[in-house]
C-alpha cells in the first residue's frame, strides 16, 4: 500500500497494461476477460486508498516530455487528497459498473472490445485526476473523451449511436480547443504548465490575463461537464450501453469539469468575472436541465438531464468558491447517479425498453432493483438522512451565502429534481405493467453492484466531514434553515409527482403541445444548434469547396493552363515539325539571350 | 596565336556550321555541318588551353569532344540510314513527325 | 611571323572547307570540303602543340567519320542532292541567326581569360588517367553505347 | 563506409535491378521488397549509430556533398519506412510491375538524395529527379483521369521549382559556392532569394492557394504513389524551408514570418473545411493533408527551437498518419473499386481489422493525445502563442474541424448498416497487416514518446533558430 502511495503513476500504468492485455488475450480468455479488466479499476481503488492513508506529498513524478531548445514541457503525476478521493470514487464506480456489465453485456459480440475500452478509460481517468500539470491533464482529458466516443458509439450499427458519439466528441472538443488555447496563453505568460504554477499564477498574470485563461479553461470544463451552452451532447450520449452511461456520463468523466475547476480554484477566485461566469452557468444549467428532465419519457434521458442539472449544482458551488462542497456533492452524486443508471440498466435489461410508458409495476417483478433505485431516488431528491441531502445542503447553503438569486434558483431546481425523479419512480416501478416483455429480476452480478452503490447512496452523507477535512477545510455544520426549506420543497415536488402520475402516464404527454413539448424537446436547443451552427458550417464547407476551391482556386490554375494551351495553339503555328526551324528558333533565342546578357553586363 | 584571332576564326567557323545546319536540306549534309560546329568548338577549347598553359586538360577535353563527335556521327548516320530505309526520305523538309 | 602565317593559312583552309560543306551542291564536293576542314583543324591542333590530339583527329575523323559520311552518301545517292533554299526568307533569317551567333560568340569569348593553370599538367596521359578519369571512363561507355545504338537503329530499320 | 551515398545508391540500384529483373524472372516485387528492406536496415543502422553527431560525406571532390543531421535523420528514417510500406501496398500491381517497382525505388532514392544533399546543385537535381518517377507512377498506374492529374502535378511543382532554380542560381552566384552552409546571402538579395526558394517549397507543401494539384494527384495516384506523395514528398517542401530557404535568407524570413504563419493558419482551416465537404474518401484524406501541413507551416513560421521541433514532429507524424490513411483507402479500393463515401457504411462489422485501423488512423488524424499528431500540434500552438497570441484560436478551431471531418468519415464508412453489395468483402490479410502494423506502431510510439524525434532534432533546431535570430 505504501508502495502505491509513493508511486501513484501505477494507477495509470496498470490499467493501461490491463487494457493491452485484454486486447491481446481477449479471445483466449473468453468471458473471463471481464475479471482481468477489473484489475484496472481495482488498481485505481487501491492507489486511492493508499493515498488517503499515506502522505500526500513527496510522491510527485515529473518527466520531460517535449524538450527542445529552452522549451521543456514536462508531464507528471501528483497524488494529493483530491486525487486520492477521485481515484476512490472512480475505482469503486468503475468496479461496480464492470461487474454489472458482465451480466448486462454477456451476449454482446463486442464483449472484449467493451472491457478493453473500460480498462483504457480507467487509465485515462486516473491520469486525469493524478495529473500534476496541464499537458498531462489535457492528454488524459482528451483520452477520456475518446473512450467516451468509442463507448457511445459502441453499437455502431445503430445510426443514432454513431451520430451521438460524434456529437459528444465534437461538442466536448470545442471545449478542449478552448482549453488548449488557455494552456497556450498561460504557457507564454509564465513558461510553465504545472497546475501548481497555475494555482499561484494570478499574481504573475494580472487580472485581465487571469480572466482570459480561466474562462478558456472553463470552456473545457463546460464541454466535459455538459453545462450550458455545451450541454446538449449528454442526452444523446445515452445511446451507449447503460453501464457506460453510469460510469462515464454520470459519475466520472462528466465530473471532470468540476474536478478541474476545483483544482484551479485560486485561479478562478482571483477573477470575479470568471467565478461569476461559473456561478451563472452552474445555476442556470441546474434549473434549465431540471425543467427539461421533468418532461422526458425515456428513463435514461431523465437521468441524463438530471446529471446535467446536478453538475450545475456543483458548478454553482465552485462559482462561490465552495469547492470542497462541490467535490462532496460530486462524490455522493457519483454514488447515487451511478446507482440510478445501473438500476435503469437493470430495468431496461428486464423490459427491453427505455420508455417509461412501457414500464410500470416493476417493484413486484424486480424487487431488489426497485429498492436500490428508490434509495438512489431519495438521495437525489435530497431527503434526509440519505447522502444527497447532506451534500446538496452544503452546496445550496454556500451558494445562498454568495448569491441569493443563484441560491433560490438552486432551491427551485431541487423542487423540480424531486418532481422528475418521483415521476420516473412512479411510472417505472408502481402502477401496473404496461410493456410486452416479461421482466424478471436480474442476476446477482447485476444486483450486487446495485446494492453496493445503494449503501453508498444511503450512508455517504456521514462521510462529509471526513471528505472536507481531506480537502483541507473545516467541515461546516448543517444549516438548519436551508435544510428544512430544501427538504420541504423536495417533499412537495415528490408528493405532487406521486399524485399526478398515480394513474400511470398522463395521456397528454404522449402527444405534447405548448410548454410541455418545448420541455420535452429541450427547448429546441439541439435543433437550433443544428440549424444555426452545423448546417451553416457544412453548407459553407460545401459551397467553399464547389465555388471556392474547384471553381475559383482550381479554376484559376486550370484556366492558366488552358490559356497557356491556347497561346500554345498560336505558338503551334511556329511548330511545323521542321527540325531546322526549331534549331533556328533555338539559335535565335540563344543569340538574343546572350546579347541581352552582354548588354546587361557592360 | 591565341586571343582574338583564333576566337574570330572559331566563331566564324561555328557560324558557318550553324548556317549550314539550318539551311541544308539533306540529312547527311546537316550532320556534316554539325561536325563543323563541333570542330569549331574544340578549336576554341584548345586555344584556351594553350593560353592557360594547361595543355593536358585542354587536350583531354578536346579529345572528349572528338570522341563525342565520332559517336554522334555514327549514331546520326545510323539514324539517317534507318530513316531512309523506313520512309524512303532523307530530306529534312519531308520529315515533320516531331511536329507538336 | 611564320607562326602567324601558318595559323592564318590553316584558318583559311578550315574556312574554305567549311564553306564548301555548307554551300556545295555536289555530294563529292561536300566530302572533300569536310575532309579539308577536318585536316585543317588537325593542323591547328598541331600548331598548338597537341600532337596526339591532331593524330586522333586525323584517325577518328578523316579515317572514321569521313568514310562513314562517304558511305552514307553513296548508299543514299539519289537525284537532286543540291541545296534548296527554304521558301520565304528563312534562308536570310538563318544567315542572320548564324551571323548573330558568330558575333555573340566572338564578343563573349573575347574577354574570357581561362583560369590560371592550377593543375598545369601537361601530360595528356596523366590527365586522362588522373583528374579526368571519370570522364574518360564515361567516354568508353559512350562509345560502346553509340556502337550498340547504331547497330540497333540500323538493324531495327531493316526489320520493319 | 560511405553510408550516406549508400542510402541513395541502394534504392537506385534496386530500381535498376527491378527494371531489368522483370525480363528475367517474374518477381520484381520481391526484388523491390528486398531492396526496400535493405534500405530500411541501412537507414536504421545509420540512425542508431550516428544519431547524435551530424554525418557528412563528400565524394569525388565536386558537388556530391551529403550531410545527415537532426533535421534530415527523422525524414530519412520515415522515407525508408514508407518505402517498405509502399512496396507492400503495391504488391498486387499487375500492369508492368517491373516498371512500377523500379520507379518506386527510384523515387525513394531521389527523395533520399533531397534529404541528404548538402550542396545546392545536388539538392536541385535531386528535387527535380523526384518529379520524374512520381509523374510516371501517377500517369501510368493511376486511375481514370491520371494523365491530367499527372500533368497538373508536374506543371505545378515544376513551375515552383523553376522559380526555386532561379533563387538557387542567385544564391550560388552571390555566395560563389554551391555548398550549403550557415552563410546567408547578402541582405540586398535576401528577399528575392527567399521568395523564389519559398515558391518552390510552398507549392510542394502545399499551401493555399497553391494546393489544388494535391487532391487531383492523390485521387488519381496508385496507392503506393499516394503513400509516397503524402508521406514523403510533401515533407520535401517543409524540409526545404528549414534546410535551404531559412538559413540562406534569415532576415527575409523574419520579415516573411507573419505571412507564412497566415498561410499556415489559412491552410489549417481551409484544408479542414474542404475535407468536411468531400464525398470521395481519398480526396478527403488529401485535403486533410493540406490542413496538417498548415500546422507545419505555422510551426516553421514561428521558428523557435521548439517550433522547429514541432514542425519536424508534425512532418513525421503526418508522414505516418497520411500514409496509413492512404494505405487503408487503397486497400478498400482494391476490394470495392470505389472511393465514394456514400456507398460505404458499416464496414467495421464486415472488416473488423480494417475498420479498427481506420478508426485508429482517424483518431490519429484528429490529433488525439497518445498518438503522433498531438505533440506536434500542441507544441505548435504553445510556441505560436508567443508571437501570435490570441490568433492561436484559429488553429484551435482547426483542431475541432479536424475532429469533425475525421469522425464524420469514420461514421459514414465504418458505422451504420452494411450495404448489401459489400457482404462478401475480405478483411485485411497478413501481408497487408504487415504494411499497416509498422505505421500504427510508429504513430503510437511517437505519440507516447515524442522525444524519439525531438532528441534527434534538438541540436539542429537550436542551431537553426540561432541563425535565424542572429541578425542575418
Amino acid at each position: 500500500m505504501t508502495a502505491l502511495a509513493a508511486q501513484p503513476w501505477l494507477a495509470v500504468a496498470v490499467p493501461l497494461a490491463v487494457a493491452l492485455l485484454v486486447v491481446v488475450a481477449g479471445r483466449a480468455l473468453g468471458a473471463g476477460v471481464a475479471w482481468l479488466a477489473m484489475v484496472a479499476p481495482a488498481s485505481l481503488l487501491a492507489t486511492g486508498i493508499a493515498l488517503l492513508g499515506g502522505p500526500h506529498s513527496g510522491n510527485a513524478l515529473s518527466i520531460p516530455w517535449l524538450v527542445q531548445g529552452d522549451t521543456s514541457i514536462r508531464v507528471g503525476v501528483l497524488g494529493d487528497g483530491l486525487a486520492a478521493l477521485m481515484l476512490v470514487v472512480v475505482g469503486v464506480v468503475a468496479l461496480m459498473v464492470m461487474m454489472f456489465s458482465i451480466g448486462y453485456m454477456a451476449d454482446d459480440p463486442g464483449y472484449t472490445r467493451y472491457f478493453a475500452l473500460l480498462a483504457l478509460f480507467s487509465a485515462a481517468m486516473a491520469g486525469l485526476v493524478l495529473a500534476a500539470d496541464l499537458v498531462a491533464l489535457l492528454v488524459a482529458w482528451e483520452l477520456v473523451g475518446a473512450c467516451s466516443y468509442l463507448l457511445i458509439g459502441f453499437w455502431y450499427r445503430k445510426p443514432s449511436a454513431a451520430a451521438a458519439a460524434i456529437k459528444a466528441f465534437l461538442v466536448t472538443h470545442v471545449g478542449d480547443a478552448g482549453m488548449l488555447l488557455g494552456i497556450a496563453l498561460f504557457f507564454v505568460a509564465t513558461g510553465d504548465v504545472s497546475l501548481a504554477g497555475l494555482r499561484s499564477a494570478p499574481a504573475a498574470l494580472g487580472t485581465g490575463l487571469t480572466t482570459v485563461v480561466a474562462l478558456l479553461l472553463l470552456l473545457g470544463a463546460i464541454g466535459k461537464s455538459a453545462q450550458f451552452p455545451l450541454h446538449f451532447w449528454l442526452p444523446d450520449a445515452m445511446e451507449g450501453p447503460t453501464p457506460v452511461s453510469a460510469l462515464i456520463h454520470a459519475a466520472t468523466m462528466v465530473a471532470a469539469g468540476v474536478f478541474l475547476i476545483a483544482r484551479l480554484e485560486p485561479l478562478f477566485q482571483a477573477s470575479a468575472t470568471a467565478s461569476g461566469v461559473v456561478l451563472a452557468v452552474g445555476a442556470f444549467t441546474a434549473l434549465m436541465a431540471a425543467t427539461i428532465a421533468i418532461a422526458q419519457s425515456d428513463i435514461k434521458k431523465v437521468l441524463a438531464y438530471s446529471t446535467i442539472s446536478q453538475l450545475g449544482f456543483m458548478f454553482a458551488a465552485l462559482g462561490v468558491g465552495a469547492w470542497q462542497a462541490a467535490i462532496f456533492h460530486l462524490v455522493t452524486h457519483a454514488s447515487f447517479k451511478a446507482l440510478l443508471f445501473l438500476g435503469a440498466g437493470s430495468v431496461i435489461h428486464g423490459t427491453g425498453s427505455q420508455e417509461l410508458s412501457d414500464m410500470g409495476g416493476l417493484a413486484k417483478k424486480m424487487p431488489l432493483t426497485a429498492v436500490t433505485w428508490i434509495a438512489g431516488a431519495l438521495a437525489l431528491a435530497g431527503i434526509p438522512p440519505l447522502a444527497g441531502f447532506f451534500s446538496k445542503d452544503v452546496v445550496v447553503a454556500a451558494v445562498l451565502r454568495g448569491s441569493p438569486l443563484a441560491g433560490l434558483t438552486l432551491l427551485l431546481a431541487s423542487l423540480l429534481t424531486a418532481f422528475y425523479i418521483a415521476r420516473a419512480t412512479r411510472l417505472a416501478f408502481f402502477g401496473t405493467y404496461r410493456g410486452v416483455a416479461h421482466p424478471h429480476e436480474s442476476r446477482w452480478m447485476m444486483t450486487g453492484p446495485l446494492t453496493v452503490l445503494a449503501v453508498g447512496a444511503v450512508f455517504l452523507g456521514a462521510a462529509g466531514p471526513a471528505i472536507e477535512r481531506l480537502l483541507l477545510t473545516e467541515p461546516e455544520p448543517i444549516e438548519l434553515g436551508v435544510a428544512v426549506v430544501a427538504v420541504l420543497l423536495a417533499v412537495a415536488g415528490g408528493v405532487f409527482a406521486w399524485w399526478r402520475y398515480a394513474g400511470g402516464p398522463v395521456p397528454a404527454e404522449a402527444a405534447p403541445v405548448g410548454l410541455w413539448a418545448a420541455l420535452k424537446g429541450g427547448y429546441g436547443y439541439d435543433g437550433a444548434i443544428r440549424r444555426w451552427v452545423v448546417r451553416p458550417v457544412m453548407a459553407f464547407a460545401g459551397g467553399a469547396y464547389e465555388l471556392g476551391d474547384r471553381a475559383t482556386v482550381d479554376g484559376a490554375a486550370e484556366g492558366i493552363g488552358r490559356l497557356a494551351r491556347r497561346l500554345g495553339g498560336l505558338l503551334a503555328l511556329l511548330q511545323n515539325g521542321d527540325a531546322q526551324w526549331y534549331a533556328a528558333l533555338i539559335g535565335a533565342a540563344t543569340v538574343l539571350l546572350v546579347a541581352a546578357a552582354l548588354w546587361a553586363g557592360r | 596565336m591565341t586571343g582574338m584571332p583564333v576566337t574570330l576564326l572559331s566563331a566564324a567557323l561555328f557560324g558557318l556550321g550553324l548556317y549550314g545546319t539550318l539551311t541544308r536540306r539533306d540529312l547527311v549534309a546537316v550532320l556534316a555541318c554539325v561536325e563543323i560546329m563541333l570542330g569549331a568548338a574544340s578549336l576554341q577549347l584548345v586555344a584556351f588551353a594553350r593560353a592557360a598553359n594547361a595543355l593536358g586538360n585542354g587536350e583531354a577535353l578536346a579529345l572528349v569532344l572528338v570522341v563525342l563527335a565520332a559517336a554522334e556521327a555514327a549514331v546520326g548516320l545510323g539514324l539517317v540510314l534507318a530513316t531512309v530505309k523506313r520512309t524512303g526520305k532523307s530530306r529534312v523538309e519531308e520529315l515533320t513527325e516531331v511536329s507538336g | 611571323m611564320s607562326a602567324t602565317v601558318t595559323f592564318w593559312l590553316l584558318g583559311a583552309f578550315a574556312l574554305a572547307g567549311a564553306a564548301a560543306v555548307v554551300f556545295s551542291r555536289d555530294a563529292l564536293r561536300l566530302v572533300v570540303g569536310l575532309g579539308a576542314f577536318l585536316l585543317a583543324v588537325a593542323g591547328l591542333y598541331l600548331y598548338y602543340g597537341m600532337g596526339f590530339l591532331a593524330a586522333a583527329q586525323v584517325f577518328v575523323y578523316v579515317g572514321g567519320v569521313l568514310v562513314l559520311v562517304l558511305f552514307a552518301l553513296l548508299l543514299l545517292s539519289r537525284d537532286g542532292r543540291g541545296r534548296l533554299l527554304a521558301p520565304g526568307g528563312f534562308d536570310l533569317a538563318a544567315a542572320a541567326v548564324a551571323a548573330g551567333m558568330a558575333a555573340v560568340l566572338a564578343l563573349t569569348l573575347r574577354d574570357f581569360r581561362p583560369p590560371g593553370a592550377q593543375a598545369a599538367q601537361a601530360d595528356l596521359g596523366a590527365t586522362l588517367l588522373g583528374p579526368m578519369l571519370p570522364a574518360f571512363e564515361l567516354l568508353g561507355v559512350l562509345l560502346l553505347a553509340a556502337l550498340v545504338a547504331t547497330l540497333v537503329i540500323v538493324g531495327g530499320g531493316e526489320r520493319k | 563506409m560511405p553510408w550516406l551515398t549508400l542510402l541513395i545508391a541502394l534504392p537506385l540500384a534496386g530500381a535498376a535491378v527491378a527494371a531489368l529483373h522483370s525480363r528475367v524472372l517474374s518477381r520484381p516485387r520481391v526484388v523491390a521488397l528486398a531492396f526496400a528492406l535493405a534500405e530500411l536496415a541501412a537507414a536504421s543502422y545509420v540512425a542508431l549509430t550516428h544519431a547524435h553527431a551530424p554525418l557528412t560525406e563528400q565524394l569525388g571532390g565536386g558537388y556530391w556533398r551529403l550531410t545527415l543531421d537532426g533535421l534530415a535523420l527523422p525524414l530519412v528514417a520515415l522515407t525508408a519506412l514508407l518505402g517498405v510500406v509502399a512496396v507492400l501496398a503495391s504488391w498486387r500491381v499487375e500492369h508492368a510491375p517491373g516498371g512500377h517497382f523500379a520507379l518506386l525505388l527510384a523515387l525513394e532514392g531521389s527523395v533520399m538524395a533531397v534529404f541528404l544533399a548538402a550542396d545546392l546543385l545536388l539538392f536541385y537535381v535531386a528535387w527535380e529527379a523526384v518529379l520524374i518517377p512520381m509523374y510516371f507512377l501517377i500517369g501510368v498506374w493511376g486511375h481514370e483521369d491520371r494523365r491530367h492529374a499527372a500533368m497538373k502535378f508536374f506543371l505545378y511543382t515544376f513551375a515552383g521549382s523553376a522559380l526555386m532554380l532561379v533563387g538557387l542560381l542567385v544564391t550560388i552566384t552571390s555566395l560563389q559556392t554551391t555548398a550549403m552552409s550557415e552563410r546567408a546571402v547578402p541582405a540586398t538579395v535576401q528577399t528575392l532569394v527567399f521568395w523564389l526558394l519559398a515558391a518552390g517549397f510552398l507549392v510542394k507543401i502545399p499551401v493555399f492557394p497553391l494546393h489544388t494539384w494535391l487532391p487531383d494527384a492523390h485521387v488519381e495516384a496508385p496507392t503506393a504513389g499516394s503513400i509516397m506523395l503524402a508521406g514523403v514528398l510533401l515533407k520535401m517542401g517543409g524540409y526545404g524551408m528549414l534546410r535551404v530557404a531559412m538559413p540562406l535568407a534569415p532576415a527575409a524570413f523574419r520579415a516573411a514570418a507573419p505571412i507564412l504563419a497566415g498561410l499556415g493558419v489559412v491552410g489549417i482551416l481551409y484544408g479542414a473545411l474542404m475535407a468536411l465537404a468531400q464525398s470521395d474518401l481519398k480526396r478527403l484524406v488529401a485535403y486533410s493533408s493540406v490542413s496538417h501541413m498548415g500546422f507545419v507551416v505555422l510551426a516553421i513560421a514561428v521558428a523557435t527551437p521548439a517550433a522547429i521541433g514541432a514542425a519536424m514532429l508534425g512532418m513525421v507524424s503526418h508522414g505516418l498518419v497520411a500514409a496509413l490513411l492512404f494505405l487503408l483507402v487503397g486497400l478498400l479500393y482494391e476490394r470495392t473499386h470505389t472511393r465514394e463515401i456514400a456507398r460505404f457504411g458499416g464496414l467495421a462489422a464486415q472488416l473488423p481489422v480494417w475498420g479498427t485501423a481506420f478508426t485508429f488512423a482517424a483518431l490519429a488524424g484528429l490529433g488525439l493525445p497518445g498518438l503522433s499528431g498531438f505533440p506536434g500540434e500542441l507544441l505548435t500552438v504553445l510556441e505560436g502563442a508567443g508571437p501570435y497570441g490570441a490568433w492561436m484560436a484559429l488553429p484551435a478551431v482547426g483542431v475541432v474541424l479536424a475532429a469533425a471531418y475525421n469522425l464524420y468519415a469514420v461514421k459514414r464508412v465504418n458505422h451504420g448498416e452494411l450495404p448489401g453489395e459489400w457482404t462478401d468483402l475480405a478483411d485485411v490479410g497478413s501481408r497487408e497487416a504487415a504494411a499497416v502494423a509498422p505505421l500504427a506502431l510508429g504513430i503510437v510510439a511517437l505519440g507516447v514518446w515524442p522525444a524519439l524525434v525531438l532528441a534527434l532534432t534538438g541540436p539542429a533546431a537550436v542551431a537553426l533558430a540561432r541563425v535565424l535570430g542572429g541578425g542575418g
